[in-house]
């Protein structure tokens, strides 16, 4: 904390912020568009296999992997959020420091949406047979 | 911001009459079509994109002239189902998009504290183009070759064996004309919101109207290059026997609802987002203090138009796919109510902290909170897949989307109507007019729109251009059409208040409102120059910041004020950190021409002269390269190594 | 800082969190990568369209008796296009020198390989349309519509490298201070190559798999 | 600030602009009771429509409930803030939180719930070896064929009562969308696919359903009959499919008959039993006991049936029978044999 960081630490650190505000979006989006198209293409095909793999399987993957991106992202957010409460509470005061808080706060809710939006989709992979119309 | 350094003296006359010269356009034909002025040419979306809302809601009176009785003659199916693709396509596309793109040239840089747009010409062509393309759809009514299909013309009946005439090529080829203007607008915002904000403005300091604007520009982006994907196969399936939606060929109607969807739902958001915006500006102005939660105000937006991209299949969800395909969908589309429930509440505790001027803009604000309440929850339950299979495609929808799209656009453009027309034109509107207006479109709005939500629930489907006097839709239809002529009226009483402003009403003053964002603190109407001084952002409400407002009078400096040259401040990304002085370009004919050509290759390649539409892609090639073309400077300024 | 747990730190400390991250970029960057990704969306839309109809259209692809496309013409293709954006880097980083000479050599080797990949996109629709065509299926027509659409991209490439050439042999266009507009069509040029890297992965390489 | 808004049970003023909202619902419940006569969703007479009209109603409830929140806490503002009311300047960002975001999650997340069960149910069709009805969606009519008979009829599909039929969705040209309000919701016809669906009526009586996906210039007039009947009824309705056509029995229906067969009309209509056997229109062996003439365009009486002759143009403008130059003296004949095909 007390070292000042490089540029590659710095470049690190806000990127690192953007996982933590769009990391959620992201593997939502990774989610949505794997499970629709496994799903709605494979059961055109009037199959419940791809590639060898049971369809819920492969479903289960396409929920449970962007589950976890998003948990990480959510994680990020909280740091951020800590890091700069504790700057904040010793006394900084500057622009970037409350630019990246607010976006901390965007991240933080964002990815609990997001996580949201990817279980209530486990929740159906759990509740439906893939191909029922 | 210490008192010990010698402040310079406010702005200087000289540095003023410096300013004026560089920035005033003279008053002249030649000026009119050259105009790079992010003001004139906002102003000028704001009127096109009126005009194109007479011309659908003038559609819409004689349609529900046409369904007042059943089985009345007013119009044939022919012309029925002209008239509501028109209305539908021409209220989406040609008003409601440009309508918000207007209030948003004319006022992100005026909020952010810039002196112009970061691309001024690709703005005037943004404009010309929009223009064009709007008459070029319109001009299709009277030759009767309008669209006919919806104005999500489903395939396959947008082919040509099953739609044969101009009908859907005017359809196809005007929506991909017109997203070359939405398109390029949507970059120039986001470019200009992230690279021309005043110094100091850093990401959470900037106003929520211009949040919205960026979201809504993202939203475009990304969404229209599935519309043009879908109009572009559609002309290619049409003209060229191409086999994309045809089953016959192995092609797949479906994928045209896919892809329009993928466009069709996140510009639900494109349309309403700014609108919110709007709400966000205005209240500040009439509680007398901000609105609550900024940062959940940011996420609402933020996650909204992300979200909007994954929710398309439940326009889908009776097209027969697989029901756990759906659900993903439904799960997404359930969510999307939370931010706006977060951003509808905020509003609420700014609205009960706050102390309430009840003036026209108000009185919208709140009329959007009704509406836009009332159509979110009809909006959820299109979430649920099995509640979508019954009322989907019924008045029930109709209701759903005009509670949505007048709510959450209409009644936020009127209230931006009223709000900004002295800073637009400098003068104030009647407010007894104003009220009147309220008051008639409120009431004709929920006369008009709440029965459908009833007969859609009793059976009535959408798109019929008559209905049968035995299925009890008789005394709802009735209603719907006596309520949009009250409508109607109360809409003539806007155009009559802002006729009557212009002419009549009294001066304004830079800030009749106290308002709290950078607009306020300029001139109205403003120069051409916006600011005299580029103001140094110091809190969320500039306007109301006395260090802000110091920084333009006796904290002004050189290196904000920059009357050497048409020159404004370019700004760090996140943070606004002053980073140069930056020259503007000045007024050209080339837009307009690049327009006008592109008018050239669009109607020859609708009336199928395709040697004219290559010599036009030609000439769009050679006004571009002319356009760009460099100037020659000495080897020595440019940097070259000899 | 050489131990990764300081890295780790020092990346995640307050003042690397609240970096500004991007910043420094010039509007025209800005508009030319906004550009790209719509245009980079609209491929997307392409190519997706590409699988859902194949999917959804049988398990025989291509349909109605076409051959899988032959890989020879694509990969000379690829070999020619994808290192095409070499020299443009070469040559933005001669101008950013101020070094003319590198941006012209630069840039004509660019346009050399770029007419050549046309040239090769012609060679491979003469030999393709004896087989078929546009209107025979579907399959038809996403293979020319794909295609074609990129080939129109690699024209309108070309001609911005083409104006960038002529401007730079006038002189007095380009140098170490100005150099923004090599930069962009640079921006353009190098989607046109990535995206030609996915169509061949679409069009010509998984109907093999 | 919480409490401020949340604690305020004085019964505010009610306020003039908030005025038309409740008679609207007024007139919601009142329109409910008699909408009688309309193929109402909020009257269902089969198992799927009665699922989704359990849902409207527990949405409807719950709307209900959240907008007289919304509009009491605009109206406690537009009551107590304004005039001389002093600006707080506080950040109830729990307040926002709790009502924007936390009632409405746990609110949506059970919704979602309910709709999945609901949807599962929609999809818990009859079984492998039900009655199968096979619906062919044209422009701008409905073709109805039963699995093994070999007639057809159109724009009236008969079904048991109290039994859950498998109905096949085919189209032959555009995309349409079948939907019975009151039986069960829609399901559209796609272009090159095939879709299914069910109906299941509780009690004997017709239901009227329409075409709910836009289809061109008469999607207006596109409508259809479901009939429940009694087993018996229906199986002898079925026997009447595999049957010819009811004989002419006067001189005047042979005469009508003579005329459709050797005349244009049997070009593109059928009739079983004889000559005519043109597929291009509906087939008309059973016309005479049909609900409606043009699927649903006008009352099927000889009146109209004489002038959609005549001139089905006039009657329902696009649809693809051209007008007949079939003699004045003839029709009335035509009519009667028409009439007489029971």
């Amino acid at each position: 904390m007390t070292a000042r960081p490089g540029p590659h630490a710095r470049l690190t650190g806000g990127l690192l912020l953007w996982y933590g505000v769009l990391g959620g979006a992201a593997a939502w989006a990774v989610h949505l568009i794997a499970a629709w198209s496994l799903d709605e293409l494979a059961c055109a095909a009037k199959s419940e296999r791809i590639a060898g793999v049971p369809l819920w399987q492969a479903l289960s993957v396409a929920v449970f992997v962007p589950g976890v991106a998003t948990v990480g992202s959510l994680l990020v957010a909280t740091l951020v959020l800590r890091r700069t409460g504790q700057a904040r509470a010793a006394g900084a005061h500057d622009r970037a420091l409350e630019r990246s808080r607010m976006l901390a706060v965007v991240g933080v809710w964002a990815n609990l949406l997001f996580l949201t939006i990817i279980a209530l989709g486990g929740v159906a992979v759990l509740v439906f047979p893939p191909c029922q119309g | 911001m210490s008192t010990t350094t010698s402040t310079p003296p406010g702005i200087g006359r000289d540095d003023l009459a410096r300013l004026a010269e560089h920035w005033d356009e003279p008053r002249s034909l030649r000026a009119w079509f050259t105009t790079v002025d992010h003001k004139k040419i906002g102003r000028r979306y704001l009127v096109t994109a009126a005009f194109f809302f007479v011309l659908a809601g003038l559609s819409a009176l004689v349609m529900r002239t046409q369904l007042a009785r059943p089985e009345s003659g007013v119009l044939s199916p022919q012309e029925y189902n002209q008239l509501f693709t028109m209305h539908g396509t021409a209220m989406i596309f040609l008003f409601a998009t440009p309508m918000l793109f207007g209030f948003g040239n004319f006022l992100v840089p005026l909020m952010i504290g810039s002196r112009d747009m970061a691309f001024p010409r690709l703005n005037a062509f943004g404009y010309w183009v929009f223009l064009f393309a709007g008459l070029f759809m319109w001009a299709s009514l009277p030759f009767g070759a309008a669209p006919n299909n919806g104005w999500f013309a489903y395939a396959p009946l947008n082919q040509d064996q099953h739609n044969p005439g101009l009908h859907m090529d005017v359809y196809a080829l005007g929506l991909l004309f017109l997203g070359i203007s939405t398109t390029s607008g949507a970059i120039n915002f986001i470019v200009t919101a992230l690279k021309l904000r005043a110094p100091g403005m850093s990401l959470n300091r900037v106003p929520l109207f211009v949040w919205a604007i960026v979201a809504t520009a993202f939203m475009v982006v990304f969404a229209l290059p599935a519309l043009n994907t879908d109009n572009a196969l559609l002309f290619l399936d049409r003209r060229f026997d191409t086999h994309f939606f045809d089953p016959g060929g192995g092609g797949n109607v479906l994928l045209w609802q896919h892809l329009f969807w993928i466009f069709g739902h996140p510009d639900v958001y494109i349309i309403v987002m700014p609108g919110l915006g709007i709400v966000s500006a205005v209240l500040p102005a009439f509680t007398r203090r901000g609105v609550v939660g900024y940062p959940l105000i940011v996420l609402a937006i933020v996650a909204i138009s992300i979200v909007s991209f994954g929710v398309w299949v439940h326009h889908m969800f009776a097209t027969g796919l697989p029901q756990l395909s759906y659900s993903f969908f439904s799960a997404a589309s359930t969510i999307i109510t939370i931010p706006s429930g977060i951003q509808i509440f905020a509003w609420l505790a700014t609205m009960m902290l706050g102390r309430l001027v009840l003036r026209t803009p108000l009185l919208f604000v709140i009329g959007f909170i009704v509406t836009f309440v009332l159509g979110g929850f009809t909006g959820a339950m299109f979430a649920l897949t099995a509640f979508d299979q019954q009322v989907t495609d019924s008045y029930f929808v109709v209701a759903h989307f005009h509670y949505v799209l007048l709510g959450g656009a209409l009644f936020p453009i009127l209230a931006g109507i009223y709000f900004w027309l002295p800073k637009i034109t400098g003068r104030m509107y009647h407010e007894g007019l104003g009220r009147w207006a309220f008051w008639l479109v409120f009431t004709g709005m929920h006369v008009t729109f709440f029965p459908m939500h009833l007969y859609g629930l009793f059976g009535m489907p959408r798109r019929v251009y008559t209905y049968r006097s035995d299925l009890g839709w008789d005394v709802g239809n009735l209603i719907s059409s006596i309520g949009s002529y009250v409508l109607a009226l109360g809409l003539l009483l806007v155009l009559i208040g802002v006729v009557h402003a212009i002419r009549r009403g009294r001066p304004a003053g830079p800030d009749p409102w106290a308002g709290d964002s950078l607009e306020w603190s300029a001139a109205s109407p403003p120069e051409a120059y916006n600011f005299p001084v580029i103001p140094r952002v110091h809190s969320l409400h500039p306007t109301w910041d006395e260090r802000t407002a110091e920084s333009t009078t006796t904290g002004a400096t050189k290196d904000r004020i920059l009357s050497e040259g048409k020159r404004t401040l370019f700004t760090s990304e996140l943070d606004a950190r002053p980073e140069r002085a930056a020259q503007m370009p000045e007024p050209s004919f080339k837009p307009l021409v690049l327009a006008g050509v592109l008018l050239v290759f669009f109607t020859a390649l609708l009336l199928g002269a395709y040697p004219v539409a290559v010599a036009a892609v030609l000439a769009v090639a050679a006004t571009i390269a002319a356009w760009l073309w460099p100037p020659r400077r000495p080897d020595e300024e440019i940097g070259i190594a000899s | 800082m050489t131990d990764r747990g300081g890295v780790v730190a020092a990346a995640t400390g307050v003042e690397a969190l609240t970096t500004e991250e991007p910043v420094g970029r010039p509007t025209g960057w800005w508009g030319m990568v906004m550009f790209v990704a719509t245009e980079a969306t609209l491929f997307a839309c392409l190519l997706g369209s590409y699988f859902y109809l194949r999917f959804q259209h049988g398990p025989v692809w291509p349909p109605d008796g076409i051959d899988k496309p032959k890989l020879l013409i694509p990969l000379v293709m690829t070999g020619v296009l994808v290192p095409s954006s070499l020299p443009v880097v070469w040559a933005e980083h001669g101008i950013r020198r101020g070094q003319r000479w590198r941006l012209r050599a630069g840039l004509a080797a660019t346009l050399v390989m770029g007419l050549s990949f046309m040239a090769l996109l012609v060679i491979e629709y003469r030999e393709d349309l004896t087989h078929f065509t546009m209107t025979t299926n579907v399959y038809g027509s996403l293979f020319y519509v794909i295609t074609g659409f990129h080939g129109l991209h690699v024209s309108v490439g070309l001609a911005m490298i083409g104006w960038l050439l002529a401007a730079s042999l006038r002189g007095g266009s380009f140098g170490s201070h100005r150099h923004e507009r090599v930069r962009n069509a640079a921006i353009y040029w190098h989607f046109v190559d990535t995206v030609w890297v996915a169509i061949l992965f679409t069009i010509y390489l998984s109907p093999r798999l | 600030m919480e409490t401020t808004a949340q604690t305020s049970s004085r019964p505010a003023r009610r306020q003039r602009r908030f005025r038309p909202v409740l008679p609207l619902l007024s007139v919601l419940l009142l329109l409910a009771g008699c909408s009688g006569e309309s193929p109402s969703a909020l009257n269902p007479q089969g198992a799927g429509a009665a699922r989704v009209n359990g849902l409207w109603w527990l949405l409807f409830w719950i709307s209900v409930a959240v907008f007289a929140e919304v509009m009491a806490l605009l109206a406690w503002a537009l009551v107590f803030r304004r005039g001389g009311a002093r600006v707080r300047h506080g950040q109830p960002v729990r307040f926002v939180t709790v009502a924007g975001a936390g009632l409405p999650f746990i609110i949506l997340v059970a919704v979602y719930g309910v709709g999945l069960r609901d949807l599962a149910a929609l999809g818990a069709g009859p079984g492998r070896d039900a009655l199968t009805v096979e619906v062919i969606g044209h422009q701008w009519w409905w073709e109805v064929r039963y699995a093994g008979r070999s007639g057809a009829t159109a724009n009236e599909i008969h079904i048991p009562v109290g039994e859950r039929v498998k109905v096949r969705l085919r189209t032959n040209d555009v995309l349409h969308s079948f939907w019975v309000p009151q039986l069960m919701p829609k399901t559209d016809l796609i272009s090159g696919e095939t879709r299914e669906t069910w109906l299941e009526a509780r009690q004997a009586g017709s239901y009227r359903g329409q075409c709910a996906e836009y289809c061109g210039t008469q999607h207006a007039h596109m409508a259809f009959l479901v009939v429940a009947q009694p087993r018996a009824d229906f199986d002898a309705f079925l026997d009447r499919l595999d049957a010819p056509a009811r004989a002419p029995q006067t001189d005047a229906e042979r005469r009508g008959q003579q005329t459709f067969v050797q005349g244009t009309c049997a070009a593109c209509h059928s009739i079983r039993g004889t000559g005519a056997q043109g597929r291009v229109g509906p087939d008309l062996s059973n016309v005479g006991s049909r609900w409606s003439i043009g699927a649903g365009a006008v009352p099927n009486d000889a009146g109209h049936l004489g002038g959609w002759i005549a001139n089905s143009q006039t009657v329902k403008p696009g649809n693809a029978m051209p007008p007949q130059p079939v003699d004045a003296a003839r029709l009335p004949d035509l009519i009667a044999y028409l009439r007489s095909l029971e």
